[in-house]
């Protein structure tokens, strides 16, 4: 190795970090963006906000190659935007437009995008583990060394089909990465209440590799994700990671009072003490990596991007309504 | 009161209830009378579901009654039908209608076969409470109607309440009934309100109600299609239309009798469902009135459901896959050749 | 050999094959054209299934093409889903149609609707291999006919063949298919002998077939129904009835052209299905051709499935809840007046 | 206590394993003359042969009250007779006649009987669990001091929906013991190949208490049952029972070339070295409470009985045509 490539790494290694920051922001953004189209009554329907979340998603995107496959939830924003979707493209699909992602037929929760291996967010719990795995299995079989990547909520553990795709998965050596985002709630439930035993066993039971870690350290999340992802494209099979996270919304933007099932002082915790993005952001100053300025910068630069992003979607047509007889059959 | 009153309209003067209201107060009310009555389901108990249909039953009944579960449709669905065989008489609630494809197997292949398969031994008295319904911009996975599968399954009753009365009187009826029943909840109609007495009354399982007289065209129609019905049948009398409106109530048992006289009567019948048109409620009603009006019928029978599409996000779109007043106004019009 | 060929008839001389060798050799021929192809299920393949449907493909194509799995209907039907959409063309095994139960997530949620709210850009070119059919002595839960429920749903097609040539091009027709397919085959037909070319031919899905021609009644029946109808046809000629046999071949698309056309050239028509008949097959078949064939009629359309009970065990029992040659001839004659 | 109760106790303790004895050789002469039934073609259908697996069904049910509750399966002669059903009447149901536990409607698949606390054997694999989650649910709720023990092979394993009834139990800590036979073969596929990790822990995983027993020892079943029934008893809660066993038989009476998927080697070494009732003898005699005589009474005994409980079968008479549409509502 030569000397030269040291500082090259070391940029590269700023880069990615700094790319992390940038697309936490913009995640957190849209989705500020997203409850403003809601309470201006702008979208039909509802949405599920990402926020507090955020590093998950770009933690364990940012360890994926653009071809790979992600498969992503209800709450899928993120993880949409991490892999690489546009803001513009997106809001049009959570208003219904024609310009959206999907031509306004999925909206929020259906997001799908094959230029970035998004195989589509799901409205059903745990929807999506059987098209991750089967995603694998493809790779797998057509040699074309890509992973996918299976996110879900924790809720997702309460579904029989997820132990029967992870059984699978191991069987056929698959390289899936099976991503729990524990933000310890279900819609209004406590997931102590619905979870028994220890959940990482669940995953080991079946042969998995499993890790634990903190959903709100982009870091420790993607350094974790990369280890797991070399793992699967050396074909050592699937695994299970453990994000430890909290959303800091409600279940979806309608959400408001919440005392009932969680208090303002937990919210509140999580918020002031384990934000991932003022967390990463106070590190990357210490560790001189980037000053205050640049941070602020990174934010004025996606509100102006946002802001343009959702003129677009609001100015764009609608489907025509003969559209609604196609793409039923391909 | 009496213990069963089939007529449409309660007495003069009753209070009105929201259809949520009405089926909290049929639940409420069975769960004092009976303690094996209990609920289980995701987010039932301190959340009262998320359409705050159950809201106060976990603060009069407690946790041991209105249970949480985890999101495991075929699990706890599983778990109430053994629990139904051996003394219980469990409410499962699945909050959209669209992940009765997680329960099946347990439905159809367990909660129905059972009785049978043991010779008559063993009962399963278990009431299923899910919603159907479109156009809340919820998308193709929570915008189903798919009460048809339930109905081609011998064994299951299948309730598809239209209006608050009949929710509070039918769900009564299902959890008193020994048999699974499916009892499906338009989701657009929680906030309808009307008349809804006090207290006890059922009204039976298998009996059609009219409700709304008529000579020149019949729309049977079911579930908020019965609004839709009654709304086209408004517009449809400006023309000097007549419209018969009913409404079979329960899917199983059906009560063809009351669909057929009414078409025999009107000599022309649509038939009103939210389910994909195909393969379908509106099949089996047109083709019970088709063949039992046969000889009175002046026109085809007409059926109008859910388009043969997944249900679309984008409003324009998502609203052209449902009937409308305006639409069976047209088609009524025609069909009556106005 | 053409690329397609909807005749009924294979050409005179042509070699006969059973139903279940039909199937092996459609499933063999687009695995050796195309290396995407792939199977898996139970018993797949050391066994070739319990019905020795699959048996020597685990030989000629090896471990990695014919895939035994877990008894996980729902998690390698999903993982079916997500191969088909990434560059696969799985064909799913699932042994008994009862256990379809277990898959309507898999794939009425997400199969059927991946392309719709993709707006079009991710499709499931899979296809799902099961069987129906009942008087085998299995009793309730392994002897449904099932596929009413798939026939509901927008987004898939249904596929019912009822000849080993019909088998054969349908299968391959399927396997080519963008969409994904569900394909039922009567365990009690996998021994039925009929005639099969060698080499590449399919039947396109959405084309009809008239299996006998005939004036006076117009039967209409689907997988082994067609070999009932056959029957009685004969037993009808006996006494100067000529019956027309139409198989729709796939229930969805459906070739109601085909159906009405028939029913109004003989204005009499009976549906024969082997699913419970409420709700089902033959509701939506009457229901097109009461509708299609209006003003030609003579009679109601006549509905033939399966009782509305769980099939009995018990063999006097379960042959008196499907049609037969002889009840079929019983309805017939009746139905002309005779 | 007085010293008047040890002799009593003794004396219980070999009447139960006695009665064991008598029971597991009374299910290998039922299914010895069901395999008979076929080859004579006077049973309709199929059936699925618990040669070899005596032990558990005894085992487990010796440790029950008869009001307690059992599910079984598709091979679930044994568990019903284990549990008190009569052969005459299992006999006549697995004909298809009236006087059949079910009037003929289940068949060998079907059979329940409330007298006995059988809630029915089914044909689903793992289809079941949820019916005897729920059967423990209501003993819980009611107060009646039952539990409930679900039988199934380790097939089941596969379906997603045990994995969620084992942790709505745990949740509820319901008296529920699931028991699996894992008899190393589905149909015609060895477990190894459809069973990733470790099985007992995808039980613990949920917080089960979980046992693995040599499923042809009746004696280390019994016991081990008895700990688990207790403790659901107690309150604490559910159970898993790993059960190592194996079927002589194919995986029905018509599956007679096995070598393609195990050999016959195998078959032999099981059932020379490890047959539970042969093994069960033997100890019983070494232990000198039994002699040689008595066991072999036992046998022609129940030969005997079996023998007019057949014929009692054979000569019953058909259901009415007309009963095929009673009993499809209650
Ligand atoms: C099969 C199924 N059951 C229930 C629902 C309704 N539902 C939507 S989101 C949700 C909670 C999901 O919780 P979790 O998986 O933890 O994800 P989170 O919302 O916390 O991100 C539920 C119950 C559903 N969409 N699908
Ligand atoms: C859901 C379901 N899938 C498939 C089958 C077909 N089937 C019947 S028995 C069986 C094997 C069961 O194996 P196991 O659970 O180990 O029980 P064993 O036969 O070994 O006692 C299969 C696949 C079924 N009955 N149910
Ligand atoms: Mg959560
Ligand atoms: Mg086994």
């Amino acid at each position: 190795m030569t000397t030269a490539a040291e500082p090259k790494e070391a940029s590269e290694k700023i880069d990615l970090l700094l790319r992390m920051y940038r697309q936490m922001v913009a995640i957190r953004q849209f989705e500020g963006q997203v409850n403003e189209l809601y309470t201006r009554a702008l979208m039909p329907g509802l949405a599920h906000l990402y926020i507090g979340e955020e590093a998950i998603a770009v933690g364990v995107c940012e360890a994926l190659d653009r071809t790979d496959y992600v498969t992503s939830t209800h709450r899928g924003h993120g993880h949409c935007l991490a892999k690489g979707a546009s803001p513009d493209l997106m809001f049009a699909e959570l208003l219904g437009k024609k310009a959206g992602y999907c031509k306004g037929k999925g909206g929020s929760m259906h997001i799908a995008d094959p230029a970035t291996g998004n195989l589509g967010a799901n409205a059903i719990v745990c929807g999506s583990a059987g098209i991750a795995t089967g995603a694998a299995f493809s790779a797998k079989r057509l040699g074309n060394g890509r992973v996918a990547v299976c996110f879900f909520g924790e809720g997702a553990l309460g579904q029989g089909v997820l132990y029967e795709v992870m059984n699978l998965a191991q069987l056929f050596k698959l390289p899936v990465i099976y991503v729990c985002e524990n933000n310890l709630y279900t819609e209004y439930t406590h997931f102590s209440e619905t979870t028994a035993g220890d959940i990482l066993t669940r995953a080991t039971a079946f042969g998995l590799d499993a890790a634990s870690v903190d959903g709100q350290d982009v870091r420790v999340v993607h350094e974790t994700a990369k280890r797991l992802v070399d793992r699967a494209r050396r074909g050592d099979g699937p695994s299970f990671l453990l994000c430890n996270t909290y959303r800091y919304h409600g279940h979806h933007v309608g959400d408001i009072n919440r005392e009932y099932y969680r208090s303002k002082q937990e919210e509140q915790e999580w918020k002031t003490q384990r934000d991932p993005i003022a967390n990463f952001g106070k590190w990357l100053i210490e560790q001189k990596l980037a000053d205050a300025a640049t941070l602020a910068q990174v934010q004025t630069e996606l509100e102006g991007e946002m802001k343009k992003a959702v003129e677009f979607a609001v100015a764009a047509p609608y489907p025509g309504v003969s559209e609604v007889e196609e793409d039923v059959y391909a | 009161m009496p213990d069963t009153m089939p007529e449409t309209i309660a007495p003069a003067g009753t209070r009105e209830l929201t259809f949520a209201q009405a089926i909290r107060e049929a639940l409420a009310e069975e769960m004092r009378l009976d303690s094996t009555v209990c609920i289980m389901g995701e987010d039932v108990a301190e959340a009262g579901t998320p359409f705050k249909v159950l809201s106060g039953l976990l603060e009069e009944f407690g946790k041991d009654r209105v249970l949480d579960t985890p999101i495991s449709e075929a699990g706890f669905t599983g778990l109430a039908v053994g629990a139904a065989m051996t003394g219980m008489r469990p409410v499962v609630d699945i909050m959209f209608g669209d992940f009765i494809t997680l329960t099946m197997d347990q439905m159809v292949n367990q909660a129905a076969k059972v009785h049978y398969m043991s010779g008559g031994k063993w009962r399963v008295p278990m009431v299923m409470r899910t919603t159907m319904g479109a156009t809340r911009r919820s998308a193709a996975q929570h915008s189903q109607s798919l009460h048809a599968w339930y109905c081609h399954v011998p064994g299951l009753k299948v309730v598809l309440p239209s209006t608050p009365y009949d929710a509070k009187g039918l769900l009564k009826a299902a959890i008193r009934d020994e048999n699974p029943v499916v009892f499906f909840e338009d989701k657009m109609m929680y906030k309808l309100k009307g008349p809804v007495p006090e207290g006890d009354y059922t009204v039976p399982l298998g009996v059609a109600d009219i409700k709304r007289a008529g000579e020149d065209i019949t729309l049977v129609a079911t579930s908020s299609m019965v609004q839709v019905a009654l709304g086209a049948a408004v517009l449809l009398e400006e023309i000097g239309v007549s419209a018969e409106v009913v409404d079979p109530r329960t899917m199983w048992p059906l009560d063809e009798k009351t669909l057929v006289d009414s078409a025999k009567k009107t000599s022309r019948a649509i038939i009103l469902d939210e389910g994909y048109e195909r393969y379908g409620v509106t099949a089996e009603l047109a083709s019970v009135i088709a063949t039992g009006a046969f000889y009175d019928l002046d026109a085809p029978v007409k059926r109008m459901g859910a388009m043969h599409v997944p249900i679309p996000f984008s409003p324009p779109l998502e609203d052209a896959t449902v009937p409308t007043e305006q639409t069976v106004f047209e088609a009524a019009r025609k069909l009556c050749g106005k």
